[in-house]
């Protein structure tokens, strides 16, 4: 077999290369030309062919994505922002939090069950990464057509894969979503989230300086796996005779991952890395490049040294490889005895691959010949940047026309009632039960409060009760109808859901979920989001610390929703007054806060009475939002609420039906004065929540809520066991649940 | 004084923190230890932890039950040596033959979490003696492999002599024989069980409720008293 | 190097809801005639040296400790040729 | 009744974690000389009716289709006499 060198490269210029096969185009291949003054040995090609892909590169949208850092408002807590695995923020007592969400959406696709294992495994190694422990992590699902055939493929696999990943590793799930909807058919949309913790002092960064400092590669023995693309270099340029197959699929080993994790919490522990990266996508292609850039120095590997678990991989494969529970450490060298012995006692194989040196190039050698020699940073951050044309869709304007207001209401009661057991039992509001019984939410024993709370919520201090909530929230109806605004609402959602559990937001991380930004009309979609998003961060002060972008989520020409999804974290100082969602005791009274105008357009109950999408979402009020979180979390402390519930999709009745069911108690309601009955109901204005005071605060929580300027009416009291609208319907306790709770066990069970 | 209550990690065992906690909270002096090594610094008592020790490959248990701190852990059991295993560590006690019968998948294949009732049937374990006989308490459920299998005459003698420690109570979860959710050697001195006592044992986290804190009370009397 | 083969299946009396799930979803795929289906493990053993009756021996040994919780489980071994 | 089985193993390029557990399990129980250790499932199918190429035909589609995952996973029909 002939070895693709630099030597060899210099010496052969006219040799044809694979550079299309492996996704990159004619100027991108001419510009590595340019960049290394030759051509680019294959080895090299496959770095910067994967590099360069839009997973890693951020081509097409890192121009939008600059806003982010560009509006960040002042905010205290932000310890390390975008660029770094994950952002950390300061939330007290000298702890730091990082958190981050991903997508996993194509792999999951075509092998459920692996792909959303893996893609938990990927979030939760980027979290240690940073030198915290992971705590908790989270969900947000989106399937196809809850009846459609292959939404019984792909939504057991996908949720025994998150559960059998995340449960194995003893991180409690407390948190997500799953929605459906036929604009995700042949795209699910699986996105991963990892909270973790650490001192502000344990913080590390992925980068590699320090000449004489040894690289590390510890965990898992490198296969073949995701390396299906690559293939063509080995077997079309250099050798005929290997298999051409490579699985594209990554399988996960969640106990190698658990190893690696208390593995590498040991090593930070006893302070012995300058550096760490976790193998994700493009694998010890990313890894070393990244490491290298980041640094201040140059990078020396030797590559055969790299544990195989295939010994027929080439070079260019092993750099390539994407296989799972890997990471890459700097370690000065009288550490590194000490780093081996470690990784001893938790069976964790680790080896010396290679080391920092003075220079400024990667260079990678097998068997002694120097197959690759690069300038770092134009491997992983000089990257092409994609001016990507995008217009409003010409249909946009004629679906924001098409009023949802005008869709015909329910005219008595019994039409109301038949909607409200409709609304509660669709597959998108129907209880999640059969799916998040599925995963471990104890494990820890640090859980306050997880599904179906409207946040998640964990202590992170023993002594001092100190807790982090998370909620995670999208709305593709809504961001199709109007993106700037649907990015918003997510935001506001999240916002309004962290703050509901008595929890003050700190700052978010978003998975962005679009289709082919080769499409302008798609391209439109996401400026407008991310311009939304951006402003709406600004504006609520939460900035975001890292996200995620998901592209090309289509099938044919056809593409989801788009689908921005916003993880907000917020912090709590003292869990025990955290807030439930729960009616528990009868008497309590019940306060709407907010203004409900009449908003319909992509609301749940166009979907679900008439299986119509248009008009134009909720208005958003951020300052608004901002009000209502102060008032929701002082009346947390102050114990002036017993339980507090969101209202967005579906409206006030689903979370009074949630609330009522959670606590085993009814609820009178009276429709207000100036609302009729439907719109009360159904209604999803943004900026809303409901909340059970004690009668024995009613006045104080009016007076704090009047001298505030936040409207808020009574509408009830908890009491008996039916949702009993005065003058419309009751509905028993008994047939909610079984409305609510039968339909998903009734759809996969 | 106060008794030493070992917990063992094995690689792959998650709810170790939660049973030192759960020890603690309760009074004893919790100590970690270690499946490599024979030594059991010397503590009263051993809990087996939760979890997926080495990641359940192969069986639930099979591969634990072989390791270093298991010899010993073996040995003293037999002499008396009390010895909880909650849900993996119930596990390792069947597949070391501490404990009668095996544990197989759920009867519905999923894993699942939620907050079970039970039956205390035997109060008078060194693991239950804070419980009355026939009380129901409530403790998270988090499982794969629950169900609990043994053939007839096995079932039968457990049942004839009291060893049945646990009952489930409204929903069977698992398909476990005669709603068996823990047993007991005839000593009393080895109980396992599925469901975790440890994440029940504060008033804020997890179920909310602290009916697992029986558990880690009963051992530390017994202990103290002894 | 030779491959033996460990196959480990439920004992005849021992629910096996995998394989009863299996069972009933043959129909509903439009597969009919299967009156009856069981799950278990096959391990693949790649054995260095001989494999002669010591090694078989071993071998059987190992599956009855290990391979199989003979509690629940009944193991058959093979040499593959 | 005639008895087929149906073996699936992961593609050999598949991680098997389980398998590898159990191999580097072995050594600590005493027993050296096995290099590798692969774990698969194995279905025993009772079929009513005559096991013939038509039936086998319809056993290896449903292996294709449903027992076996042919993204990570091979597999073999046999018929046990
Ligand atoms: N895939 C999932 N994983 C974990 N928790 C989930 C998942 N889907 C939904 N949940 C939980 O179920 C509850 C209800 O979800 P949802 O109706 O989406 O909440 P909201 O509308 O308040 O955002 C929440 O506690 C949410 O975190
Ligand atoms: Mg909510």
């Amino acid at each position: 077999m002939s070895l693709d060198t630099v030597k060899h490269a210099s010496e052969t210029p006219d040799s044809e290369q694979p550079w299309k096969e492996l996704g990159l185009k004619e100027d991108e291949y001419a510009r590595i030309r340019e960049i290394l003054g030759r051509r680019p040995t294959g080895a090299e090609l496959a770095m910067y062919s994967v590099m360069w892909s839009e997973h890693c590169s951020y081509k097409s949208s890192k121009v939008h994505l600059k806003q982010f850092g560009e509006k960040t408002p002042e905010n205290d807590a932000m310890l390390v922002g975008i660029g770094e695995n994950a952002g950390v923020v300061d939330v007290g007592q000298g702890y730091a939090v990082t958190f981050k969400v991903e997508s996993h959406n194509h792999p999951s696709y075509i092998e459920p069950y692996q792909g959303a294992a893996t893609g938990v495994g990927g979030i939760v190694r980027d979290i240690l990464a940073m030198g915290a422990r992971p705590v908790a992590v989270v969900d947000p699902l989106r399937f196809g057509a809850a009846d459609h055939p292959d939404t019984k493929r792909v939504l057991p696999g996908v949720v025994a894969g998150i559960g059998g990943y995340g449960n194995c590793l003893g991180l409690p799930n407390i948190g997500g979503e799953v929605v459906f909807d036929s604009c995700y058919q042949g795209n699910p949309l699986v996105n991963a989230g990892c909270i973790g913790v650490m001192k502000h002092e344990d913080i590390h960064l992925a980068k590699a300086s320090g000449p004489g400092n040894k690289v590390i590669l510890y965990g898992a023995r490198t296969g073949g796996d995701g390396i299906g693309g690559v293939s063509v270099l080995a077997s079309e340029t250099f050798d005929d005779t290997k298999p051409t197959k490579r699985p594209a699929v990554q399988v996960g080993d969640p106990f190698q991952e658990k190893l690696l994790i208390e593995c590498t919490l040991e090593i930070f522990q006893e302070k012995l890395v300058a550096g760490i990266q976790d193998l994700g996508g493009a694998g010890l292609s990313c890894a070393t490049s990244e490491l290298a850039s980041a640094g201040s120095g140059g990078m020396r590997v030797d590559l055969e040294k790299v544990h195989l678990r295939d010994a027929t991989l080439s070079p260019e494969e092993i750099l390539m490889s994407e296989s799972q529970e890997r990471m890459c450490a700097i370690v000065e060298p009288q550490h590194v005895d000490r780093f081996l012995e470690i990784c001893e006692k938790w069976d964790v194989i680790a080896v010396v691959i290679g080391e920092v040196t003075e220079g400024e190039r990667l260079e990678i050698f097998w068997h002694g010949e120097q197959i690759v020699d690069v300038p770092p940073r134009s491997v992983a951050h000089e990257g092409p940047t994609y001016h990507r044309p995008f217009a409003r869709p010409e249909w946009q304007d004629a679906l924001q026309a098409d009023d949802a207001g005008k869709l015909p209401r329910p005219q008595d009661g019994a039409e109301l009632k038949d909607q409200v057991l409709k609304l509660v039992s669709s597959p998108n509001q129907a209880s999640k039960s059969w799916i998040t019984d599925q995963y471990d939410r104890f494990v820890q024993g640090n859980t306050v409060l997880a599904q179906p709370e409207d946040a998640g919520m964990v202590r992170i201090d023993e002594e001092t009760n100190l807790g982090v909530a998370m909620a995670t929230d999208g709305n593709g109806r809504y961001a199709k109808l109007d993106p700037y605004t649907g990015a918003q609402l997510a935001l506001a959602e999240a916002y309004r859901n962290v703050a509901a559990s008595g929890a003050k937001p700190l700052a978010i991380s978003d998975c962005l979920n679009f289709g082919s930004p080769e499409d302008p009309a798609v391209m439109w979609q996401f400026a407008e989001a991310t311009r939304g998003l951006a402003d709406g961060c600004f504006q609520l002060g939460t900035p975001v610390t890292g996200g995620n972008v998901s592209l090309y989520n289509q099938t044919g020409e056809v593409a989801i929703h788009p689908t921005p999804v916003v993880a907000v974290l917020g912090v709590i100082d003292d869990v025990n007054r955290r807030t439930p969602i729960a009616f528990a005791e009868e008497g309590q009274l019940l306060y709407l806060l907010g203004d409900t105008k009449e908003e319909f357009g992509g609301s749940a109950w166009s979907e679900v009475i008439h299986q119509h999408l248009g008009g134009m979402p909720p208005a958003v009020d951020l300052d608004r939002e901002k009000l209502l979180g102060e008032i929701l979390i002082s009346g947390s402390r102050d114990g002036m609420i017993d339980a507090a519930h969101d209202l967005s999709d579906g409206g006030l009745v689903q979370a009074v039906v949630e609330s009522c069911l959670r606590g085993g108690n009814g609820a009178r309601l009276v429709v207000p004065e100036g609302l009729d009955a439907f719109t009360f109901l159904f209604s999803e204005s943004a900026g809303r929540a409901v909340v059970a005071v004690p009668r024995s605060e009613e006045l104080r929580f009016t007076d704090m809520c009047g001298a505030r300027g936040l409207p808020a009416t009574r509408i009830g009291v908890v009491d008996g066991d039916a949702v009993d609208v005065q003058g419309e319907f009751a509905l028993s306790l008994t047939e909610l649940r079984e409305a609510h709770e039968a339909t998903i066990p009734g759809l996969l069970a | 004084m106060t008794a030493r209550i070992g917990v063992v990690t094995f690689p792959g065992t998650l709810d170790d923190q939660d049973a030192l906690r759960a020890a603690r909270l309760a009074g004893a002096e919790p100590v970690s230890l270690w499946h490599r090594d024979k030594d059991l610094k010397q503590v009263d008592a051993v809990v087996l932890a939760g979890g997926f020790s080495y990641g359940d490959y192969l069986r639930a248990g099979a591969i634990s039950r072989f390791s270093p701190v298991m010899e010993t852990i073996i040995e003293q059991a037999k002499a008396g040596m009390p010895v909880l295993g909650i849900c993996n560590g119930f596990q390792i006690l069947t597949e070391a033959h501490l404990l009668p019968g095996a544990m197989l998948r759920n009867n519905h294949l999923h894993f699942i979490c939620r907050d079970q009732k039970l039956r205390v049937e035997n109060a008078e374990t060194a693991w239950t003696s804070d419980y009355s006989a026939g009380q129901e308490i409530e403790v998270p459920l988090k499982n794969m492999d629950g169900r609990y299998v043994a053939d007839e005459r096995t079932l039968d003698e457990l049942e004839a002599e009291g060893r049945v420690a646990f009952r489930y109570l409204d929903v069977n979860p698992n398909g476990s024989l005669r709603d068996i959710a823990g047993i007991t050697n005839a000593a009393g001195n080895v109980v396992g069980l599925m469901p975790h006592p440890e994440h029940a044992v504060e008033p804020l986290i997890g179920t909310g409720k602290t009916d697992g804190l029986g558990f880690f009370t009963s051992i530390l009397k017994k202990l103290v008293n002894a | 190097m030779a491959r033996v083969v460990v196959d480990v299946m439920l004992k005849p009396e021992i629910l096996d809801p995998q394989g009863q799930a299996v069972q009933r979803a043959l129909p509903r795929l439009g597969f009919a005639g299967i009156a009856d289906v069981r799950q278990g493990k096959r391990f693949e053993l790649e054995v260095e040296g001989p494999v002669d009756d010591a090694a078989l021996a071993r071998i059987h040994e190992m599956a009855e400790t290990f391979l199989a919780n003979t509690v629940i489980e009944d193991f058959v071994v093979k040499v593959e040729s």
